[in-house]
């Protein structure tokens, strides 16, 4: 018998105890509020300088975004994709380190090496991308990046990109080079096997 | 403004019965639906902002350009209830259609009825019944019928244990919600709601309003397991067990959509206000002020009707966002086995009160 | 116990189940699978193995010319030890015992193996595909498998594809 | 599922359902309300994760880990570099291996946040829920401060981890904690002594011992029936035996050893030795590089590797085979989710429907790990 009131008796106190801590949230909520108003305000995105030195590894996971005119054309990035989500087809250049203006095609990258490679084409598809930044790591020059935080400087950070048809989220980087050019170049190179 | 007098002053432009007791009711039901509409849209609003902040979320809010749901989100439930208006009303294919098409509409129609005797102030009812209390729990078991229908029709193994859920639950609560309210009944020594309000006039130990809940320990307790019973016949948490979510994914409600839907939630509030409306009157004072002698006129009886109306669905929301969910057998067991044996001991002890103190 | 002392533990009861092999590790154990059933009994309720937890059983294929195996990893939370058994099938007909119900973990894991491997497991009591659909046609997990083209006629991606990209 | 007897009737519970957390469908046989026997169906979320490491290379098997256990992705990745620095022979730097401890106990502090919330869910208690996300998306913050990833890491590399902590990291981590350990309480009295909560949980879904070791039943679920199992404790990997904490086990708090609540119980139990553990650690990483021993071409020498790794939800086993080349021959995962989902059958036989669903919550399930 004693049990059976001792029941309801913790029964009523857990269940107040409980409604406390709701009303006391209830009545805090401007201090406790966490939601965000998202189109209007926005998580502030770390930005941060990284522990060791090398400065330009990125740490956000956002947009690929390539520097086409530092592209040497290693083919590093494709080769470390785990689902093959970058394609890059290269031609080689009749000369080392030359510039090639009537395609836009600057012989030395900013780091100065000399490219050998005329890149013809460089596509990310971001709807197969699977945000691991496995890409940007073996890049020789640095000009596979993740755009924002640290590489705000270089491209500006875009989170929100979305598309209303799924090819639209296939990104071109390379300059268009039309079948002439491609032609008045050597044959294509096929590309490496991973 | 009940029927009757509506009644009366037609036939003072002559007699005409049957017409006159139509205009009547027509007259009295329409903004009978405009409460039962207006009630749900703001408990509706009510709800997500008081779960909102609860949960340390701030709710519907619309904000930037364009009008998205009106400022503080306070026109989310109006562009709710235009998309439920809107939205295909799906009927499943081996579903017993004329029966899931009626369903909602029964339901509908035992919030209605019960809703008819609610006191909303001293003049503001539509019908006084002498038996006004007994009504509201009589008509409040209609729905019964149009959930077990609507289980059934739809043909769905969860709609049917949710209809079966909903049926054992709202029969067994009616007995100790019934035996609560025979507490407020034998003070007052009446059925009628008036009389009972009427009865919690004045004041008590002194200083307290004399509502029946601040009379004898008895009625006190009684509130309560009345209250708790009528959560628990309006399916709400930690009762909610019908239309458990997480298990049932909705329960009865499972096959039904847009305006149909609409209609069941709409039901939902609208029992949750005549519950609580009879709460108010039986126990705390109807449209009695809380301060005996004052404020005690005219509107100032819907304004403290409605405040204490509000007060407990706010509670009942309070509840829904705090508790977990009962299981089937613990629901029976508290009605049972706690709420049932508590009540009949009350009605003894009023009994011996009323006795020794009058 | 070291693999040592379950290795004479075994041999002593079972005399010449073990095939010596080289190339195992030092935690590995080779088995001829025709009395696994009852060295699996044996291992779980001798006193001095009680090897009481089945950690996992994982088909390997070894390629064309290699046999199919599964491997057992065995724990024993009583002593804690462990030991990883290896039993080889016959490429065409891979079977062998299911200790399904001495360590009922092993119901999943081998449904898991047959669905992947095709390694029939007997005596267990519901070997279906427990991953693919039901209907699935081949087994994933071998070197040689072919994936099936069409499936109810919905094309089946390829795990790689060729030069496909486009 | 047997003869269909005349009062009986199969409820297909799933592949989706507000509780069957991801796409599992149970097949289940009741007596009115009364569960006769459940038939789990997986494979809705398979996405060959086996195959798929045999046709990529080591490093490129990480991303796929995350996937696995998406709620404790530096977790999977753990399990995955340790079975693979072992099938090497890489020692890597201590602070590499701080960290990694640092954020496997952050992901398990945030994976039973998940598990708990969600459980409270399952018995219908909504707000709980949102306490917990709230302080989870906290933990999910550092995490993308550290690699800018929130769920899906990709942190932990063969040899090192991608990023070396911020340096500002263990103030925001120790600022964490002190917020953190109070919030514990409140959610004890909002749910956990519920006296609802109890009811429901208490006395259901009893796994005994013997049964639990059985099927495999590993991590919280196990030690809930009383085995004092925990691979960090017992077979200690990285640098967990240098941290003192206690392995929490159930006790019965409020019905019997390894029912629904002990379940919970120790999930809760646990997130506070994570904190000591946490605590511990932050006060004491070594510096150093964090690159210095990734190794230029991850080429394993011939030979297979089975270890096994304590993830929030048990012991996650990675059975690596390598043939010498870079591409993994064989990669199995031991998933813990699989086992403790094998054993609802024979455990929720005889309880109602909802103490189906409450069971299946208290096994707290990932299905991407289930199906892989």
């Amino acid at each position: 018998m004693s049990r059976y009131f001792l029941n309801i008796y913790e029964t009523l106190s857990t269940l107040l105890t409980g409604m406390r801590i709701t009303w006391t949230h209830m009545i805090n909520i401007k201090r406790d509020n966490v939601t965000l108003q998202y189109p209007e305000e926005r998580w502030p995105r770390p930005e941060r300088n990284i522990g060791f030195e090398h400065e330009n590894y990125n740490i956000i996971r956002s947009r690929l975004h390539v520097d086409i005119d530092d592209c040497i054309g290693c083919l590093k990035c494709e080769r470390a994709c785990p689902v093959d989500c970058i394609k890059i087809d290269t031609i080689k250049a009749p000369v080392r380190g030359e510039d090639i203006p009537n395609m836009k095609h600057t012989g030395e990258t900013t780091n100065g090496t000399k490219k050998a490679m005329v890149v013809s084409r460089f596509t990310i598809d971001m709807s197969e991308c699977c945000y691991c930044n496995l890409c940007a790591y073996p890049c020789p020059e640095e000009c596979i990046f993740m755009v924002g935080g640290p590489n705000s400087s270089k491209h500006p950070i875009d989170y929100e990109f979305s598309e209303f048809d799924r090819t639209d989220l296939i990104y071109q980087f390379a300059k268009k080079l039309n079948s002439e050019q491609k032609d008045s170049l050597q044959t294509p190179i096929p590309e490496a096997k991973a | 403004m009940t029927v009757d007098t509506l009644i009366n002053w037609f036939a003072t432009f002559g007699d005409f019965p049957v017409l006159s007791f139509i205009l009547a009711v027509v007259i009295s039901g329409i903004p009978l639906f405009l409460v039962m509409a207006l009630n749900a849209m703001i408990a509706v609003y009510v709800e997500r902002k008081v779960s909102a902040f609860m949960m340390d979320r701030i709710g519907p809010m619309g904000q930037g350009p364009g009008l998205h749901a009106g400022k503080w989100g306070l026109l989310q439930t109006a562009a709710d209830a235009i998309k439920l208006l809107v939205k295909e009303d799906t009927v499943p294919e081996s579903s017993d259609k004329f029966l899931f098409k009626m369903a909602p509409f029964i339901i509908f129609i035992g919030a209605f009825l019960g809703l008819a005797a609610v006191p909303f102030s001293s003049t503001l009812q539509v019908v006084d019944f002498n038996v006004g209390v007994f009504y509201i729990i009589a008509v409040g078991s209609i729905s019964i019928i149009g959930i077990v229908m609507a289980g059934w029709a739809s043909n769905n193994k969860w709609s049917l244990y949710g209809a079966m859920r909903s049926a054992a639950q709202i029969i067994s609560y009616e007995i100790p919600a019934g035996l609560s309210i025979i507490v407020p009944i034998m003070m007052a020594g009446t059925l009628n709601i008036q009389e009972l309000i009427q009865y919690q006039n004045g004041t008590v130990w002194g200083f307290l309003p004399n509502w029946i809940i601040f009379n004898n320990p008895f009625s006190f307790i009684a509130f309560f397991t009345f209250f708790i019973s009528a959560i628990a016949e309006t399916n709400r948490t930690p009762f909610d067990i019908p239309e458990a979510e997480s298990e049932l994914v909705a329960g009865w409600m499972t096959e039904y959509s847009g305006f149909r839907w609409a209609v069941f939630f709409l039901s939902e509030y609208a029992n949750m206000l005549v519950v609580s409306g009879l709460a108010v009157a039986g126990f705390l004072g109807g449209w009695q002020s809380p301060i005996p002698g004052l404020f005690n006129t005219g509107a100032w009886g819907l304004f403290w009707f409605m405040g204490k109306v509000s007060l407990l669905i706010f509670v009942m929301m309070w509840f829904r966002w705090t508790f977990p969910r009962l299981r089937v057998d613990q629901l029976m067991h508290v009605c049972w086995k706690v709420l049932i044996p508590i009540t009949m001991f009350n009605i003894f002890g009023v009994g011996i009160w009323k006795l020794i103190f009058g | 116990m070291t693999l040592v002392e379950i290795k004479s533990a075994i041999n002593s009861q079972f005399p010449g189940v073990i095939i010596d092999n080289e190339e195992l590790g030092d935690h590995q154990l080779e088995l001829n699978g025709d009395k696994w059933l009852d060295i699996a009994t044996f291992m779980k309720e001798d006193p001095i193995l009680s090897f009481d937890q089945l950690e996992c059983i994982t088909g390997y294929d070894g390629g064309e010319e290699a046999a199919l195996q599964t491997r057992y990893n065995f724990h024993s939370m009583e002593h804690r030890h462990k030991i990883e058994i290896i039993i080889s099938h016959d490429r065409e007909e891979p079977r062998v015992a299911s200790i399904e119900k001495l360590w009922r973990i092993g119901d999943w894991f081998e449904r898991e193996t047959y669905d992947m491997f095709g390694i029939i497991y007997e005596g267990h009591r519901d070997l279906r595909r427990i991953l693919c659909p039901d209907d699935w046609e081949g087994w994933p997990l071998r070197k040689n498998y072919k994936g099936q083209e069409l499936y109810h006629g919905i094309v089946v991606p390829k795990i790689k594809e060729e030069d496909g990209w486009e | 599922m047997g003869v269909v007897k005349g009062d009986q009737m199969i409820l297909n519970i799933g592949p989706q359902h507000p509780s069957t957390h991801g796409v599992l469908r149970l097949e289940v046989m009741t007596d009115g309300e009364i569960v006769s026997q459940i038939r789990p169906h997986i494979g809705y979320l398979h996405r060959c994760f086996e195959k798929h490491s045999e046709n990529v290379t080591y490093e490129q098997v990480i991303p796929f880990t995350d996937r696995c256990d998406y709620l404790a992705s530096m977790n999977s990745n753990f399990g995955y570099v340790v079975a693979m620095e072992e099938l090497m022979e890489i020692k890597v730097p201590e602070r590499v291996d701080y960290i990694r401890v640092v954020m496997g106990e952050l992901n398990r502090i945030a994976s039973h946040l998940l598990a708990l919330g969600v459980y409270g869910l399952d018995i219908g208690a909504f707000t709980p829920f949102l306490y917990m996300l709230r302080d989870r998306e906290r933990i999910l913050d550092m995490f993308e401060y550290t690699c800018g990833a929130r769920l899906l890491y990709n942190y932990m590399w063969v040899g090192g981890v991608s990023h070396d902590l911020p340096k500002d990291f263990e103030k925001i981590c120790i600022d964490f904690l002190d917020y953190f350990e109070p919030q514990i309480k409140e959610y004890n009295n909002l749910l956990s002594f519920n006296k609802i909560f109890v009811e429901r949980t208490a006395d259901v879904g009893v796994i005994p011992a013997d049964v639990a070791v059985s099927y495999g039943v590993t991590g919280p679920n196990l030690r809930a029936s009383g085995v004092k199992w925990d691979v960090r404790k017992d077979e200690p990997y990285s640098v967990y035996d240098k941290f003192e904490f206690d392995v929490p086990t159930g006790t019965g708090k409020f019905g019997t050893l390894g029912d629904c609540y002990d379940r919970y119980w120790v999930r809760m139990l646990e997130i506070k030795e994570s904190i000591r553990i946490l605590r511990q650690a932050l006060g004491s990483i070594p510096s150093g590089d964090v690159h210095q021993s990734i190794p230029k071409k991850i080429r394993p020498p011939k030979g297979s590797i089975y270890r096994r790794t304590e993830s929030p939800r048990g012991d996650l086993g990675y059975y690596i085979v390598s043939d010498g080349t870079p591409v993994p021959f064989r990669v199995k995962m031991r998933s813990p989710a699989f086992t403790a989902l094998s054993c609802l059958d024979e455990v929720s036989r005889g309880w109602m429907i909802s103490d189906v669903i409450a069971i299946l919550g208290s096994l707290d399930i990932v299905l991407g790990e289930i199906d892989r």
